[in-house]
């Protein structure tokens, strides 16, 4: 079981990288429990999660392959 | 049916003669009344004694170009348009260039004006784009959103 | 203290150059964010089963500039625009052909939006200019009041 | 007492002509009422009347070399 993680704005800056693969990682809440101890100032930012391209509010069973986007508050226009 | 994704990415500063190739584009179309643009500058605000000189966009693509199209397909079903086009820039566009040209049309001119300014405030709620305000001095902060 | 009066009237269909022309004079003001423009186009509309060709512009200008100024007062006093640009269009416009540039800046993108809207419907509303719709075959009848 | 008439679009068209003096004619009830008995078309125009480039709502008298425009509905934009 391997998702890929895709970081933008200012998540990339405080992994330090735009992508990378992680393992056994069953849902979301998982997920971020594991990056916000590796990484504590994204505690810091109001970032929503999108699986393969859709936002997902609630808590989301991880599939196989699946590519999940960090996003931080859009900026745009 | 294939779903056809148009590009709204624009490398760097949206150019004035993109905008008047873009209008004079429309002049076959003569069941058009009324055009209606936005288009969005970069300011070169102080923030903590600094001056912004550009601002450098990123956006998640695939994703940004699905929700488009989505947004795209909500304003055509609820406004008689002729025609709408959006492009954004990405990349760095120094403050004074253009970074967001909206371009509606119809035949008479509230569908196009509503639906223009309707599409602004989605685009800047919706779409996954960041801005990253570049100092003169090298240093950066992430914009705002708005 | 004099008036400055400002002309509006532009000879003619106005040119998506002169368009682009007037966007890239406002990259020096940094200060700007936000763009609005509205641009009235010239439909081929059928009446009585005939197809309107062109649009003859005439006005009452001395009245009309005079009345210009005034909601250009008017607007510039309920909201925060850098500036304000109208152009209108006298003599032929042929169907397709743009006859009406509105042009708002401002720093946040409501004033831009919203003066912008505002004027256009002053404009068709306030303004004494007629608009002769000329058929293929010569004759023509009035633009009713939109 | 000589006021300049002016008339627009298919007020002109009607009258035939785009500017011409007139005297004696004291206000503009009396203006309407000769303008009407000699161009009968006119009647069916919901025209407006501007005084030195003000539209007047009501009567009004009409000084000494004053212009009155004749404005058929405006349909400019």
């Amino acid at each position: 079981m391997e998702i890929t993680i895709v970081a933008f704005g200012q998540l990339a800056e405080i992994t330090g990288k735009q992508s990378w693969k992680l393992q056994g990682i069953p849902d979301i809440t998982a997920l971020k429990q594991i990056l916000e101890t590796n990484f504590p100032a994204i505690k810091n930012i109001n970032y929503q999660v999108a699986i393969d391209k859709k936002i997902t509010k609630e808590n989301a069973v991880l599939a196989d392959q699946s590519t999940v986007a960090l996003l931080p508050p859009f900026s745009g226009g | 049916m294939e779903k056809q994704i148009k590009n709204i990415f624009y490398a760097g500063a949206i150019q004035p003669d993109f905008i008047s190739k873009s209008i004079s584009n429309h002049s076959t179309k003569t069941d058009i009344g009324a055009h209606s643009i936005f288009l969005g500058q970069v300011r070169s605000d102080i923030i903590q004694d600094k001056k912004v000189a550009a601002i450098e966009y990123s956006s998640y693509e695939p994703m940004a170009l699905e929700k488009m199209h989505e947004l795209r397909e909500q304003i055509f079903s609820k406004y008689q348009l002729t025609c709408m086009h959006i492009h954004h820039s990405l990349g760095i566009v120094p403050a004074g260039e253009i970074c967001l040209f909206v371009f509606t049309s119809s035949k008479h001119r509230r569908d196009a004006i509503d639906a223009c300014n309707e599409v602004v405030e989605l685009i800047k709620k919706e779409l996954p784009v960041w801005g990253k305000e570049i100092f003169e001095d090298g240093k950066h902060v992430w914009k705002a959103s708005n």
